[in-house]
């Protein structure tokens, strides 16, 4: 809730104090207030400090604050601020959007916490609307123009099909509340010979088809490469990292309350996450764009992740929060260096990484330590996230996790091609990379999580 | 414990000090764990089964750091820490790689050892891959034709073999009593014979790739080719021994119930790499293809030595292993000098090279006649047993490995022959303090084993029996 | 019997076809048509589909949350053709074109 | 004894490169002659000891123990070691003395020692080795030392060649020996002699078909290492080393190792007569195919090599006979007359600069008496006349032929006679007629030093009186079959007799003995005469290879056995790894995994134009999704 606050209404004075100005000052307050809200959250988890009364104004039954909720927001608030602070050299266009990322960020907040059919939808709308601008954000690249329709047309649609499920949701159990939903059906499951009404089992499906279009997941991934590709860089990374955690985790709380009726949805769930996993590493194999290619890695990822909704009990969200922690963290890392490569070489294809090994060794083996993470080889974050979802859904869905160790496998094939670009190949153009620093902590962190991730997760859950 | 970090340590600082660096440091602190090593073996001593030296939590509080010595770890540990000072001393070459190289070489060292001490399923696995990452970078600095086509086949082919391990000890822990890693608790779940199957195959999947045996062994030729000789020396000399070292201590305890099924298909396969790398060898003009696929034909020897399961197949798999490491690295290393001094390591472009230094010519010499197994030199113990111990298991088959000696003799002898012996008009550029060093370091190896075999089968009697134990258990409860 | 009783007796299941049978043409507008604008109408007519199920629920059900959300709807359908004719205002600036088969330059 | 060599070898072989030529040479030899003394006392302590004890053992330490796999470096010093030990020694001693003048000019000189010592000391541990392994050990050695000392010219590509011949056709053996040994480890669980034949004697074996198949194993390691058919084209390569190398393996002692191993092995042979049979008509065919291609070779050593074929094949045909004695008799009158000859040819060829075709040759008896003298004796010796070494030795060899089968015996006997034929031509045309070398004048020719005909003289000096070690006993019973007691000797009491079925002295009629002595003198005579008549009367000179006809062409052509083998092993051999190596590793496995590869990059081909950036596809594949959801879960 404190991040909520703290976000929208920096939001709002970013809207209006720097409308249309330079933002270099601005994004360092954005990234502050992100950084703040990410740390009181924080604090909140841990309860070392609480902001009972600002809770309280939240009816319970709308959106609730538990703990949970508040690691997922801090990671949110925390990756995006990196984000804006590793981008804020970017294509220099006006403050109202930082302002719209926070307020699309206030959207994940409540996609995370909702406890509400309403809240989660008015999450996902409040995420996406200012994504759609976002995302076209380039007004002159007719790119960006493409990625914006596309991106608005079929969100809308995905709304339209969500929204129908909901309303069959609501005829079927008779609430939009979270505990309420889950009762009838179980409880319909629980004596046996009564079916589940077509209502229910359609409008499970049609929500999630509608949660499935944000994480990108086979078959309702299409847009993710366009729209990625299209996109400016910051608003590629932000959909790439903010908007996939933060609809997993609604997902997995929706999914969780119709826990009672797993066999229902998990068949069919698993077999879109085998399909996801292969889609995305094969279709990445042949890419020729950075973009592209991570944008398919990030789809390859969805289909991990989807291995987390079929095991997630309510116990074990911590595997979320480190894979989606991990992963946020390494696409950051390994946008950043491309936006840069990117800034000055002028194409986004894998040539921009040429040499990069012989000009700057440092930015090379961070390079290396964020592309491993990816990819899930040891010592990283990378590889424990994968290590740790595998073993868990290896009991549940051994056939899935046998997909995800193929999957991984492909991917090697492609995170590869940085390091032939990076070492093989020679350029001679010249290339500095500025924020090295930042670089390396995020590499740093990434090492940590892999070395240790205990002690972290300890520190966390 | 130390073994591990401060060959890493080491490797950053050599990255530090980048350019700066004289070789003889980095090769003395390559040299600083085997001095370590010593003190394990006056500490622990090599009876009593597989000893914790160093524990503590790691990923979880069930997957841990445990760090095991024994002699089986011990011998794999003097090979590494033996090997790799030879390797910064005579395998790389001072051009602009020759700092990253160092430094991934003795990162790789740091790996290894925690290879051979891994205690915990999970630690291997974490170090088997992280093995594969430094070789992977010293392969990408030769930027051949094809370079990355043939890195990205060998780590893809490693890679996808590791997964199956993975996959196979996450099944065995997920049916450990207390959800743990540990060696002794994976090694106490009891499988049915379908199980086994699986998991054993998914172990020895990545084995197989490693060592490799037909018909895994194609990144071989090609890596070896196409990589520095540090790269090329570590993965001959001390990476393909993980793979077999693996067999030994962790396939046939961990899943002692599938080997009655494996065992014919793994000897008959490798029975036939022998030949097969044999064949290949006879005709090669490349010397480094040459080795690649003699060294392929030992090692499928020693493969089929450990699935015989006899005493004399599994005591003799690790002297060989041993051995094999002296002298591949042996061979690579006169490979690298000829080719650094005369610029061609083609057979038929050399020859008499035996004129102007004799000096190197009585190394190549020692060398060869211990890959060529003569008695009084270290090949011919390790292959006498192996050759016997697949003779216990099946007459013919030993027979047909028999053969083997005869094209070793005939492939190392021509590969002499071509190029130190005839007219020629090359010349190799006399050796400096460190190739002298380096290739007295393999010297001693090859005579002194030649004489005393039994030193190395000592130390590792014990470890071998147990194992061997574990495994007649296993079936005898099966039969 | 007549048409009156027919009104009558209208059943919730009736309701749910309807809304159904309307969603469906709205999905199907959306998928044969080309004009973006005509797109956006059609999405329209989804949302409103389900408007219709929503109250129809929420009266059958006597329940008022239902009748809430449709407001919430009603208010994002607006938000979301705002932003949307704003974006095709700005494709059509660039392009002189609605027509969404157009736009393939990202692929691949 | 045995480690004074190795000492040699290191120290020449380390330090060799900075000493004086003669001190390396000196050390060699010296270190050789120590161990010959040292052999001698040996031997006296053994037979003349009293009480007389069957052998001296000394274990060193344990080579390897591996379970129930146990193998000692030991050595064992009975008495079938100890003659051979004096063999190797004091011949060795005297062809070490001689290549010091021999090899004076060549700048390997110290290396050329090493070699030798190396090998001495190998020779060593192969006779004197208490166990099969430790053979196998010298066996090896031997074999490389042979490598190493035929390529000992190693600037020359043909003598690389013909080294790596002879080490790969002696592995070949090798292999054989080796899986014998394997087979005697799993039926008698040990490696050690006298525990092996305790085994068999008390037939722990099941039946003798394992002893026959042993044997048989054991006799492929013999035929490697005593170039016996099918495995002996690397013998006569094999002169391409030094001519000493010649005198000192390839006639005096590493070819005699074969014979060395079946007399060791008398016990296994002794319960598989079908082995003997086997033996024993191998040595028969070697015998005669290596003498009739003697006759028509024109290269002096390559005579010499093919004379030492067939008298190894003697050998082989008293073994496969069970007269082991005689064997082994012949084995120590063989070594010294062939020795003699070596070294008199290489005095020949060193007073020629290095010519070794006989045609070039002639009349060379003015210029080098002494080695016209003892080369005459030598000749004499082997070719059997009466009351020589070579007379008596293979004397015994046609009789215990003759008991066995007189068939045999009428075959070796012929073989023997073309010993005389070749041995007279060669010798005829060498020292008799007139010079024919025109590029090199008469007068260059000169005697070699004393340092060379020293040697010539011992030699020739033992040759004649060598048969005194076995005389037969016609000449009394008190003098002969010295040998024969030596041999066997039944081990006074504990289990360590040498022959394990002492052989019965055979006991012909003297008429039938003076008989087969007729028989052996007239066709020596007949030789003598014959080839005196051709090549000196009528001064004839042998043609050259190349205009050879009919049946001469095919013998000068070694009835084609090399061709033969080349197309029948090595061709193939190397077809198989070509194909191998394009076909089945290119094409096939690796093509196989890189098509994987291949196969998901085509896939992620076939995907991305799935994406053809259309929306309205999209929407309908979204649909069609929803669609078999929705299908699937409710109806």
């Amino acid at each position: 809730m404190i991040a909520l606050f703290v976000t929208f209404f920096s939001a709002v004075i970013l809207l209006f104090a720097g409308l249309n100005k330079k933002e270099s000052a601005f994004s360092l307050f954005a990234v502050v207030s992100l950084f703040v809200s990410a740390a009181l959250s924080f604090a909140c988890a841990n309860q070392m400090v609480s902001f009972g009364m600002l809770e309280s104004w939240v009816p319970a039954n709308m959106m609730s604050f538990g703990k949970e909720q508040h690691l997922f927001a801090a990671l949110l608030a925390f990756i995006t601020g990196f984000v804006i602070l590793m981008f804020r050299e970017n294509e220099n266009l006006g403050t109202d959007q930082l302002g719209l990322m926070m307020f699309s960020l206030c959207g994940a907040y409540m996609m995370v916490s909702y406890e509400h059919l309403v809240m989660l939808f008015l999450g996902i709308e409040v995420l996406s609307i200012p994504l759609f601008v976002l995302a076209g954000a380039n007004k002159q690249n007719l790119a960006s123009n493409e990625a914006s329709l596309k991106y608005f047309l079929m969100g809308a649609f995905s709304t339209g099909i969500f929204l129908l499920g909901t309303a069959f949701i609501y005829g079927g159990t008779g609430s939009l509340e979270l505990e309420m939903m889950g009762i009838k059906p179980s409880f319909m499951h629980a004596m046996k010979g009564m079916p589940i009404p077509v209502l229910i089992n359609a409008g499970i499906i049609l929500m999630s088809v509608g949660l499935l279009f944000k994480v990108a997941a086979a078959p309702f991934h299409f847009w993710a490469p366009d729209v990625y590709e299209g996109s400016p860089n910051r608003t590629t990374v932000f959909m790439a990292t903010i908007v996939k955690v933060a609809a997993f985790v609604a997902f997995y709380r929706l999914l969780n309350t119709f826990g009672g009726i797993k066999d229902s949805w998990a068949s069919w769930l698993t077999v879109l996450g085998g399909m996801t996993i292969l889609w995305g590493n094969l279709a990445a194999l042949g890419q020729k764009s950075v973009k592209r290619t991570l944008a398919f890695s990030s789809i390859a990822h969805a289909g991990y992740l989807v291995m987390f909704l079929l095991i997630a009990d309510g116990t074990n969200t911590w595997i979320l929060w480190f894979y989606g922690f991990s992963y946020a963290i390494a696409s950051v890392l390994v946008f950043s260096i491309a936006n840069q490569a990117y800034q000055q070489t002028g194409d986004f294809s894998f040539d921009a990484f040429n040499g990069i090994a012989k000009k700057c060794p440092i930015v090379a083996v961070v390079l290396v330590i964020g592309v491993l993470s990816m990819a899930g080889i040891p010592i990283s974050a990378g590889f424990n996230a994968k290590f740790y979802l595998f073993s868990f859904a290896w009991q549940h869905t051994p056939w899935l996790v046998g997909i995800g160790l193929l999957g991984s496998a492909i991917s090697v094939g492609y995170y590869f091609k940085f390091f032939k670009h990076a070492f093989l190949k020679e350029s001679n153009n010249e290339m500095q990379f500025v924020d090295r620093g930042l670089l390396i902590s995020l590499a740093l962190i990434i090492v940590a999580l892999g070395a240790m991730p205990w002690a972290i997760l300890n520190l966390v859950f | 414990m130390e073994v591990i970090i401060i060959p890493i340590i080491a490797s950053l600082v050599v990255i530090a000090m980048g350019k700066r660096i004289p070789m003889w440091l980095s090769a003395l602190f390559s040299l600083l764990p085997i001095l370590l090593v010593g003190k394990y073996f006056q500490q622990m001593g090599v009876e009593g089964g597989w000893k914790t030296i160093f524990d503590q939590p790691w990923i979880s509080d069930n997957i841990r750091f445990t760090v095991g010595f024994d002699g089986l770890t011990g011998i794999l540990l003097i090979l590494t820490n033996a090997l790799v000072p030879v390797i910064i001393l005579g395998g790389i070459r001072n051009d602009e790689n020759r700092v990253k190289i160092t430094a991934l070489t003795l990162f790789m060292q740091g790996a290894l050892n925690g290879v051979f001490m891994a205690q915990d399923g999970l630690m291997f696995y974490i170090f088997w891959e992280l093995a594969l990452i430094p070789i992977y970078f010293i392969t990408l600095t030769m930027s051949g034709v094809d370079a990355f086509k043939i890195t990205l086949r060998f780590f893809l082919y490693t890679f996808i073999g590791s997964l199956a391990m993975l996959a196979s000890l996450i099944y065995l822990f997920l049916h450990t009593a207390n959800y743990s890693f540990a060696f002794e608790s994976l090694r106490a779940v009891e499988l049915s014979h379908t199980e086994s199957l699986f998991v054993g195959g998914g172990i020895l999947l990545a084995f197989l790739v490693k060592i490799p045996v037909l018909p895994f062994h194609s990144w071989q030729a090609d890596t070896y080719t196409n990589t520095p000789a540090a790269g090329t020396m570590l993965l001959s000399g001390i990476m393909l021994k993980m793979g077999l070292y693996g067999l030994l201590r962790w396939f046939l305890p961990l899943a002692p119930e599938s080997i009655e099924f494996y065992q014919p298909w793994v000897i008959g396969l490798s029975v036939a790499g022998v030949l097969y790398g044999a064949l290949i060898a006879i005709r090669q003009k490349d010397m480094k293809r040459l080795v690649a696929f003699s060294s392929l034909s030992h090692v499928a020897l020693i493969a089929a030595g450990i699935f015989t399961l006899t005493d004399a197949g599994l005591e003799g798999s690790v002297l060989q292993m041993f051995v094999h490491g002296i002298n591949a690295v042996g061979l690579f290393l006169v490979i690298e000098i000829i080719e650094r001094s005369t610029g061609t390591r083609i057979l038929g472009e050399l020859g008499g090279l035996a004129k102007n230094n004799r000096l190197f010519m009585v190394f190549f010499m020692l060398i060869a006649l211990g890959t060529v197994a003569v008695p009084f030199t270290n090949g011919f113990p390790g292959e006498l047993l192996l050759l016997k111990s697949v003779y216990t298991y099946n007459h013919n088959l030993a027979l047909m490995a028999g053969l083997t000696i005869i094209f070793c003799a005939v492939y190392i002898f021509r590969m002499v022959q071509f190029s130190m012996f005839g007219e020629g008009t090359g010349t190799v550029a006399a050796l400096k303090w460190n190739e002298i060093l380096a290739f007295g370091i393999l010297i001693v190896g090859v005579i002194g084993i030649g004489f005393m075999p039994q030193l190395i089968i000592d130390i590792v009697h014990n470890s071998i029996v147990q194992i061997g134990q574990w495994v007649s258990e296993a079936r005898g409860v099966m039969s | 019997m007549s048409l009156l009783n027919i009104f009558n007796q209208v059943e919730i299941s009736h309701y749910i076809y309807l809304s159904t049978v309307l969603f469906a043409i709205g999905l199907f507008g959306v998928l044969f048509r080309r004009n973006a604008i005509i797109l956006l109408m059609c999405i329209e007519l989804m949302l409103n589909a389900v408007n219709l199920l929503f109250t129809a629920f929420s009266t059958y059900m006597g329940d008022s949350d239902g009748q809430i959300f449709v407001f919430f709807i009603m208010v994002v359908a607006a938000a979301e053709a705002a932003v949307g004719l704003a974006i095709l205002v700005l494709v059509y600036r660039n392009t002189r074109k609605t027509d969404v088969s157009f736009l393939d330059q990202l692929k691949g | 004894m045995i480690f004074l060599p190795l000492m040699g070898f290191v120290v020449n072989g380390i330090l060799g490169k900075w000493m004086p030529k003669s001190l390396s040479g000196w050390l060699g030899t010296a270190t050789v002659l120590g161990s010959f003394v040292l052999a001698v006392m040996n031997f006296m302590e053994l037979s003349g000891g009293t009480p007389e004890i069957a052998s001296i053992n000394t274990k060193l330490f344990t080579f390897l123990s591996v379970g129930d796999f146990h193998v000692d470096f030991a050595f064992q010093f009975d008495r079938l070691s100890a003659v051979m030990t004096l063999i190797i020694t004091g011949i060795g001693t005297l062809i070490h003395m001689y290549s010091i003048a021999y090899m004076h000019d060549d700048d390997g000189l110290y290396k050329f020692f090493a070699y030798l010592n190396l090998f001495i000391f190998n020779m060593l541990v192969l006779v004197l080795g208490s166990n099969y392994l430790m053979l196998f050990f010298g066996w090896e050695g031997v074999g490389l030392c042979s490598y190493l000392l035929i390529g000992f010219w190693y600037k020359n590509v043909d003598f690389g060649k013909a080294a790596r011949k002879a080490f790969v056709m002696n592995r070949i053996g090798d292999l054989g020996l080796l899986m014998g040994l394997f087979l005697i480890y799993d039926t008698y669980g040990s490696f050690e002699y006298q525990e092996v034949f305790r085994q068999v004697f008390i037939g722990t074996a099941d039946s003798t078909a394992v002893n026959t198949a042993i044997a048989l194993l054991l006799f492929i390691g013999a035929m490697g290492k005593s170039a016996q058919i099918p495995l002996y084209t690397w013998l006569p390569d094999a002169m391409a080393g030094p001519t000493p190398v010649s005198a000192l393996i390839h006639a005096a002692t590493m070819v005699t190792a074969g014979i060395y191993l079946v007399i060791r092995s008398e016990a296994i042979y002794a319960l598989s007569p079908f082995a003997r049979e086997i033996v024993m008509w191998i040595g028969l065919a070697t015998s005669i195919m290596a003498a009739l291609i003697g006759l028509k070779q024109n290269d002096i050593k390559k005579v010499l090599a093919y004379s030492t074929v067939s008298q190894l094949g003697l050998m082989f045909i008293a073994l496969g006979c069970g007269a082991y004695t005689a064997a082994l008799f012949h084995v120590i009158t063989h070594a010294f007359f062939k020795a003699l000859l070596f070294l008199g040819s290489g005095s020949v060829i060193h007073g020629m600069h290095h010519e070794q075709d006989i045609r070039e040759m002639g009349g060379l008896r003015k210029k080098m008496p002494i080695t016209y003298l003892t080369f005459l004796i030598g000749t004499l010796a082997i070719t059997g006349f009466p009351f020589l070494s070579g007379f008596f030795s293979k004397d015994e060899i046609l009789v215990s032929a003759f008991t066995h089968n007189p068939l045999v015996f009428g075959l070796a006997l012929i073989s023997a006679g073309i010993t005389g034929f070749y041995m007279f031509r060669m010798f005829f045309v060498t020292f008799h007629g007139t010079y024919r070398n025109h590029h090199h004048p008469f007068e260059k020719v000169h005697e070699s030093p004393l340092l060379m005909t020293l040697p010539l003289l011992v030699l020739a000096v033992l040759s004649v009186v060598g048969g005194a070690v076995n005389l037969p006993h016609y000449l009394g019973e008190g003098i002969s079959g010295g040998l024969h007691h030596l041999l066997s000797y039944d081990g006074g009491g504990k289990f360590s007799p040498i022959l394990m079925y002492p052989e019965h002295v055979i006991e012909l009629s003297h008429t039938a003995e003076i008989g087969l002595l007729a028989m052996a003198v007239s066709v020596f005579v007949i030789a003598f005469l014959y080839t005196r008549n051709k090549y000196v009367v009528k001064g004839a000179v042998p043609e050259a290879d190349a205009d050879q006809q009919g049946m001469g062409k095919v013998l000068s052509n070694k009835f084609y056995v090399d061709e033969a083998y080349d197309v029948a092993f090595v061709a193939p051999l190397e077809g198989a790894s070509d194909t191998l190596t394009h076909y089945v590793d290119e094409k096939a496995i690796k093509s196989a995994v890189d098509g994987v590869g291949k196969g998901g990059f085509g896939l992620s081909k076939m995907l991305s134009k799935i994406q053809n950036g259309n929306i309205e596809y999209y929407l309908v594949y979204m649909v069609i999704g929803i669609a078999l959801l929705l299908a699937f879960n409710l109806f």
